[in-house]
């Protein structure tokens, strides 16, 4: 509905007396809309359904400082003179708790359908320039990201805006800061300026004029117009001078380890409530809500926050294990890798996060101390075409159909087991059938999310790619990979994807090629192994160097096997310690190729195991002569949505389901190293 | 009774672990030549010590401790807490917050008799070992149960937040009341609530109980205008009348051997028996007519005061008052202007006594110098009606020692049973004794 | 469990309800989840819940659902036996979790206490700590609360049957609380709330009921009780050893709070105060 | 003489004689011999008298320890360019471990007492091999370490 509108008003200015508000309200409830404003509850002005003008808190204002927060009484009859409460037009638009997907098992299989939310038509009153900006910010994030959040776009749209110009900012506002505010420019249907006796209103979207015309307002007089610039602008000066923000972006991204973090740490409860309140959050975790026997269930989109310990857990714990890195972690995304992300900064200056912080940690100090730093330069991702090579062979390999675009939220797309390969004791290969061109569109590299119902969706790396299907391989490590690898022939599961950005295939051609593989990191490493064999004439030597923990960790043994008695490449293999039986080489990966004279020049490498293992085999290979920008690894991290919606697997300034996993040295840059980004 | 020489001369009736009872307690019943010479109901709840807890602590903290002493009549012991609180430093509350408590009560009543009518007792009558099994055969029954059920629970969440421990009630008033529109959104659930009462009365009223006849002192609140739950005298069916803060004027306490309890009996040594059969007979004038409708319909009332296996009749009673009348209090219901009155605590002595669901809980509390718990007297239902028990246990043996063992002291247990024993209530109160003696 | 030994129709699971030292408020949660009940009870085989059924097992148990403290000789002896039957032990409530309110009773020297409640000392067993299960046998999963909450209950429940993990959020009480849409009583109210340190599972309801939270829940990973006191308005030095003495004082970090303020009211210790000892 | 050109030549074959001076691989050539051990055979024996230094021209040798009630683990192969048998140079001259060729496996072998009169006696020659020791010691220490980690273990928790 709110469309976007240039500062200047559309149509006439009109004036709305005071006690005339309930006609508009009326005529918007005519529109069939909720009417959605500010009402006193709870020692606080919060948002709630109001049935008139009668509800708004007339005459009461709130002052607010670093952890406090108190109603004033003016006793005038002013019903929107003051600042911004504890809630945030978010709630409507992107509430709490959203379903966003069913899923069934039936006698046919299981099913997944998503449960996109049909909004009954909104009205919100009293949004003020602060929470506009914050609104454009999740439009920005939410709906023109390489997904969409369904939930969202369906609430956006069922959203009309009733803007109000600020009268009476707080201790806490630093709008003029951030520059969205006090001024209401743009993103309403209707803006009104509250003066004594009525409301001076401006119309933002042709909805906005229209339902402003049915009304036939008058023209206000051009003494309301300057009563009203007054206002704003006695708004504007009430906030002192602006902090000069323009640090905050390098200046942060370069003070990773600043002594302030450790210092506001120490006061930091880890509460979550400024990110609660922030009206631009947008980190979700879904929540499995299945029946008794697991036959359904129902997967919610919840508020989660990056102050929450299981927020960034993986596989063997969190990656930001202490407070010290979850408060950089939210000042740092707020302030700097947000405008890396989403060309803005993700504050709007509403000072919400000041006010409702319980030991009142104001972010304005916080950035005053720590983001005093000079600017870093920021290398740029590198966009990986999505055709794979010309030479795209007719046997396994990416198909060289280009890939669609992510898939949004809901899709789950439901495969067949065709047979299994026990891998290991505890890793099993699925051998899938679809014929989902999307999924059979992916490439080397990609994953998808699998998922079962009543479990929660687990990232697995595509380990091949057939005409037919694609092979998953899955090492049972939790309740939900257990229950994958359980899977038998003709049983069915839920594949979302292909997600992320695969390896550079291309970037092979005329080069020689270095796969290094660490244990299960065999996987993702597979699909390009194939294309290596496929277009072996594109491209130079090819070196495969395999580190397992024992020889009964190896994965795809024949398969190996082949490979080194085939000779199309050099093969070596090591593994971490042996029996007494095995006569192959014991010792670290790094082992196989630290004393190799080979000239890596004109190679490029890719590298997947643990982190621990890439930096070191990273290492080795700079030696050898690559370079950080021809050296690709595929980083762990707690994927989620898999579409970079929900927050989790953030790596700096990067998400790493949708930036990632792929990535090459040169993009990440410190963030590879550095302990609790 | 007679008794013929085939039988040996002493047997013993033993249950190590009574069920279907809250809390752990035992029974003991020794029969020599047909003449019952020990009925001990025993009580091996580990002891938590409330008296003792409480000392040091400021009233309103009391309040959220007490309830933990029991978790299925939690506000009863908040109730009773407040009251005596109220009564030490001279507060009077908002009638509307006054409604809200005998609300919150309503909703207690209802929760506790329908899990005691439909999941503790009616098994024995109908020959089952539980509800869940019951629901195989009965499904109707059980579910209706388990409806009415979650109307109570849903009563005691609409005033205090949640079923069980819950954490509106303080000195004075309420942290928060609901809103009228809360309020009205479960009258749909009530009204069900109360038909679900009615079905229940015409159920248990049929539920043949063993013949069993005597002549019991009852004692309960009781009040002119009201069903006995916040307010009102204590009186008896042999004439006491006095005010809920003089209970120790007309109760004492002894210790037994057997039990981990205290024993309850009248100054003159007199045993006698609180709960619904007691109020229905002390105080049948003040139920909602609904209720009284039903009792008389069911022509029950003499039976329900001389046979304890009839209690499972008041129960439903009960049940269908405390339906009708949450119906009224919510029908009526306008937020008090404030939730609590301000108040200043100091030094002073307060004592009260409600009806619990299983009768009457009597509270008294001594506060220091700066409004402190110095010490604490905590008297429940159970614990005086121990005795009362264990008299009847004897007077009903020798009517059912006739009966195979087994058979015989599943009828003890059902006797146990009607008295709806609060085992965990009773486990504290070996340290009150002290408290007098100390 | 995979799905297709699921739908072999597996075994009901053998389902055990017990108590030791407490009130049977979480017990009676089972029987509170009213619209589930009898479905539960078709999916599981409650083979001892003595509250709710006559019929008695002394094992083996699949899950055993286990509340109270452990206060007695007796109780601690049943205790091992039970967990040597026992698949998945799962401690519900504060007193099995925590050791709840009687825990207090452990600043206290044992014996002066005892002497003071009993008129006849040697009559009364009870060890010198009501100290939570997990201090004496492996503890499989637990549900925190003064009660429980039913919602956590039905999703253990639910998790157990499908053979997934239960998701109960190590998260504060403040971020469901925002869900919620409450007001924060720190802020707008200035109301001590624990809040901040305690786990989330009530729902945030005092807060949204205007009062501060009284952690029944227990702490939260990495609760910051530090900076809580230092940075949070409503503690003042007098109160604190009273606030955090509650339904979960005996649990870390909420002990040495109590321990560093002099422990809790009406506390009788002994000649060194007991609270940071071990129990046992 | 042709016997140490041979010699020489697979000294210089590999990292260690490759990274020598010529004068210097010249002169250890000079004191070495080579000899060739069957598979499964053993070069060094935990605990036993350390006689002899090598450096692996081709093959493979396993570097393994015996815990008593278990089997034996390899936890190093050493390959071609290597040296075995450092603890020939480093008092106690004691083997830290048992070395059993897992191939054919051809060394180049030095006399471990002479070896060190030639390294006492000659500075140069000592700087260039001790190095070279060094080297290959703190490699295998660096492996040892990571290994620990045990990286590809499994974690003990996971999220799915």
């Amino acid at each position: 509905m709110t469309q976007p509108v240039s500062p200047v008003a559309q149509g006439p200015i009109r004036w709305l007396p005071l006690d005339d508000l309930d006609r508009l309200l009326d005529a918007l409830r005519a529109d069939g809309r909720t009417i959605v404003g500010p009402v006193v509850s709870d020692d606080a002005i919060v948002l709630d359904e109001i049935a008139s003008a009668g509800d708004l808190p007339a005459g009461r204002g709130a002052e607010a400082g670093p952890g406090r927060y108190r109603l004033t009484d003016r006793g005038d009859a002013k019903r929107f003179d003051h600042a911004v409460g504890p809630m945030s037009p978010k709630r409507w638009t992107f509430p709490p708790r959203a379903p966003i997907r069913v899923a069934r098992r039936t006698g046919a299989g299981v099913r997944f359908a998503s449960a996109d939310a049909r909004p009954a038509p909104l009205a919100l009153i009293g949004v003020r320039a602060c929470e506009l900006a914050a609104l454009g910010i999740q439009d920005h994030v939410l709906l023109d990201g390489q997904a969409i959040d369904g939930d969202y776009r369906a609430r956006r749209a069922a959203t009309f805006v009733v803007a109000v110009e600020c009268a009476t900012p707080t201790s806490t506002c630093f709008c003029t800061s951030m520059g969205t505010g006090p001024e209401v420019r743009s993103g309403f249907d209707v803006a009104l300026t509250e003066l004594d006796e009525g409301y001076v209103v401006r119309t933002g979207s042709p909805a906005g004029s229209a339902l402003i015309d049915s009304l036939d307002l008058p023209v206000a007089d051009p003494s309301a117009l300057d009563a009203a610039a007054v206002v704003v602008a006695g708004a504007r000066a009430a906030m002192g001078t602006p902090l000069d923000m323009t640090n905050a972006h390098a200046g942060l991204a370069a003070a990773p380890e600043h002594p302030g973090w450790a210092a506001v740490a120490e006061r930091c409860l880890g509460c979550t409530n400024c990110t609660l309140v922030c009206p631009t959050c947008f980190c979700t975790s879904v929540v499995q809500k299945s029946d008794l026997d697991g036959t359904t269930s129902t997967e919610e989109r919840t508020w989660d926050s990056c102050f929450t310990d299981g927020f960034a857990k993986v596989a063997g714990g969190s990656f930001r294990p202490h407070g010290t890195d979850r408060y950089r972690q939210w000042l740092t995304h707020k302030f700097s890798s947000w405008w890396d992300q989403f060309g803005s900064s993700g504050c709007v200056g509403c000072g919400r996060c000041i006010a409702w912080c319980p030991v009142g940690i104001d972010v304005r100090e916080e950035l005053a101390v720590i983001a005093g730093v000079g600017p870093v330069p920021m290398p740029q991702l590198r966009t990986i075409a999505l055709a794979a090579p010309a030479s795209a062979p007719a046997t396994a390999s990416a198909p060289a159909t280009a890939s669609a675009p992510a898939p949004a939220l809901g899709g789950y797309v439901t495969v067949h087991v065709d047979g299994m390969t026990r891998e290991t004791a505890d890793t099993v290969t699925l051998h899938l059938r679809t014929t989902d061109r999307r999924l059979l569109g992916g490439r080397p590299g990609q994953f998808v999310m699998a998922a079962l119902p009543a479990f929660s969706a687990a990232p697995i790396s595509i380990s091949r790619f057939r005409r037919d299907g694609l092979d998953l391989t899955i090492r049972a490590a939790g309740p939900a990979t257990r229950a994958l690898t359980g899977l038998e022939r003709g049983e069915t599961l839920g594949l979302r994807g292909p997600l992320g950005r695969g390896w550079p295939v291309e970037e092979m051609t005329g080069r020689d090629v270095v796969i290094v593989a660490g244990g299960i990191g065999l996987a993702p490493l597979r699909p390009l192994i194939d294309i290596c064999l496929a277009a072996r004439d594109t491209i130079g030597t090819v070196r495969l160097y395999l580190g397992t923990r024992t020889p009964a960790d190896r994965l795809f043994v024949s398969e190996v096997g082949a490979l080194v008695a085939g000779g199309q490449m050099d093969v070596r293999e090591t593994v971490d310690r042996a029996g007494p039986d095995w006569l192959g080489r014991v010792g670290i990966v790094t082992q196989l190729f630290d004393r190799a004279t080979w000239d890596g020049r004109n190679a490029v490498a890719f590298i997947c195991g643990p982190e621990r293992m890439m930096q070191a085999t990273s290492e080795v290979l700079f030696g050898r002569g690559i370079d950080l920008d021809r050296t690709w690894v595929t980083l762990e991290r707690n994927m989620s949505c898999g579409v970079g919606l929900c927050g989790h697997c953030q790596l700096g300034r990067f998400f790493v389901c949708k930036d990632g996993p792929v990535f090459s040295l040169a993009e990440l840059g410190p963030a590879f190293t550095m302990e609790g980004l | 009774m007679t008794t013929t020489t085939r039988r040996p001369k002493t047997r013993t009736f033993e249950v190590a672990g009574l069920t279907r009872v809250e809390g752990e307690g035992s029974l003991r019943l020794v029969v020599k030549d047909g003449e019952v010479v020990e009925a001990h109901l025993g009580i091996f709840e580990a002891p938590r010590y409330f008296e003792r807890l409480v000392r040091g602590r400021a009233p309103d903290e009391v309040l959220d401790i007490v309830a933990r002493i029991c978790g299925i009549c939690p506000v009863a012991y908040q109730m009773s807490a407040v009251h005596a609180f109220e009564a030490a430093a001279g507060i009077e509350v908002d009638p509307a917050v006054r409604a809200l408590r005998r609300l919150l009560y309503c909703g207690e009543w209802i929760e506790s008799h329908a899990l005691h009518v439909y999941f503790l007792h009616a098994p024995d009558f109908l020959g089952y070992a539980s509800a869940i099994e019951l629901a195989r055969d009965h499904r109707v029954l059980v579910e209706r149960a388990l409806r009415l059920k979650k109307a109570g629970n849903h009563l005691v969440s609409l005033v205090g937040g949640r079923p069980i421990h819950p954490v509106t009630v303080r000195v004075g008033g309420f942290y928060h009341v609901p809103s009228r529109s809360e309020m009205t959104a479960v009258r749909a659930e009530l009204t069900a609530a109360l038909d679900l009462a009615l079905e229940t009365v015409a159920v248990v009223e049929g539920l043949e109980p063993p013949t069993f006849d005597r002549e019991p002192r009852l004692v309960s609140l009781r009040h002119p205008t009201e069903y006995p739950m916040n307010d009102g005298r204590i009186v008896s069916t042999d004439g006491l009348d006095l005010s809920p803060t003089d209970w120790e004027d007309a109760f004492r306490e002894d210790q037994v051997g057997w039990s981990n309890a205290l024993q309850a009996r009248t100054h003159a040594g007199e045993v006698y028996l609180l709960g619904p059969s007691s109020r229905i007979t002390l105080a049948a004038g003040q139920l909602h007519p609904r209720a009284a409708e039903a009792l008389a319909r069911t022509g029950l009332a003499e039976e329900i005061r001389r046979n304890p296996f009839r209690s499972i009749v008041a129960r439903a009673i009960e049940l269908v008052h405390a339906t009708a009348e949450a119906l009224d209090i919510i029908d009526d219901y306008r937020p008090p202007e404030r939730p609590s009155v301000a108040w200043t605590s100091g030094p002073g002595v307060g004592a009260w006594a409600t009806e619990a669901p299983r009768g009457l809980l009597f509270h008294c509390y001594e506060l220091d110098e700066v409004g402190r718990v110095a010490t604490a007297r905590i008297v429940p239902p159970t614990s005086q009606n121990q005795a009362a028990i264990e008299a009847d246990l004897s007077d009903f043996a020798p009517s059912v020692l006739h009966l195979p063992r087994d058979e015989a002291t599943h009828r003890f247990e059902q006797l146990i049973r009607s008295y709806d024993p609060c085992i965990s209530c009773a486990t504290h109160f070996l340290d009150l004794r002290v408290e007098t003696r100390a | 469990m995979s799905p297709s030994s699921r739908r072999t129709a597996p075994r009901r699971p053998r389902v055990g309800v017990v108590k030791f030292a407490s009130c049977d408020g979480c017990q009676l949660t089972v029987l509170d989840l009213e619209d589930d009940l009898l479905a539960i009870a078709e999916r599981f085989d409650i083979v001892e819940f003595p509250e709710a059924t006559s019929r008695r097992s002394s094992g083996p148990f699949d899950v055993l659902l286990v509340e109270g403290s452990i206060s007695t000789d007796e109780q601690l002896e049943e205790l091992l036996r039970l967990r040597r039957e026992t698949t998945t032990l799962v401690t519900i409530g504060a007193c099995a979790t925590a050791g709840g309110i009687q825990a207090i009773r452990n600043w206290s020297d044992h014996g002066r206490w005892a002497a003071t409640v009993y008129p006849r000392p040697e009559l009364v067993d009870s060890l010198a700590f009501a100290t939570p299960v997990a201090d004496h046998v492996v503890v499989d999963a637990e549900l925190r609360g003064c009660p429980i909450d039913p919602r956590q209950l039905l999703e253990l429940l639910t998790a157990l049957v499908v053979g997934r993990r239960p998701q109960l959020p190590d998260e504060s009480v403040c971020a469901e609380c925002k869900r919620r849409g409450a007001t924060c009583v720190v802020v707008a109210s200035g109301i001590a709330c624990l809040g901040p340190v305690t786990r989330t599972g009530c729902g945030a309801l005092c807060p949204a009921y205007g009062r501060g939270c009284y952690g029944c829940f227990g702490p939260r990973g990495d609760a910051n009780v530090t900076g809580l006191l230092a940075g949070a308005p409503g503690f003042d030095d007098a109160d604190v050893a009273a606030r955090f003495a509650g339904f979960t004082v005996w649990a870390e970090p909420f002990r040495s709070v109590v321990d560093a303020h002099g422990g809790p009211p009406g506390a009788m210790p002994a000649s060194a105060p007991r609270g940071s000892e071990d129990p046992r | 003489m042709s016997r140490d050109t041979g010699i020489d030549a697979a000294l210089a074959s590999g990292w260690f004689g490759a990274g020598l001076p010529d004068a210097t691989r010249a002169r250890l050539a000079a004191l070495a011999e080579l000899t060739s051990v069957a598979t499964g055979a053993v070069v060094l024996r935990e605990g036993a008298e350390v006689d002899s230094f090598g450096v692996v021209v081709d093959g493979r040798l396993a570097i393994r320890l015996a815990v008593p009630g278990r089997t034996a683990m390899t936890v190093l192969t050493v390959e071609p360019g290597d040296c075995i048998g450092w603890s020939a140079l480093v008092p106690p001259h004691r083997a830290t471990s048992t070395v059993i060729a897992t191939e054919p496996t051809t060394v180049v072998t030095f006399d471990g007492p002479a070896l060190r009169t030639a390294i006492d006696a000659d500075p140069v020659l000592a700087a260039a091999v001790l190095w070279r020791v060094l080297e290959a010691v703190s490699r295998r220490l660096t492996a040892t370490r990571t290994q620990l980690l045990d990286l590809f273990a499994r974690a003990d928790q996971e999220p799915w």
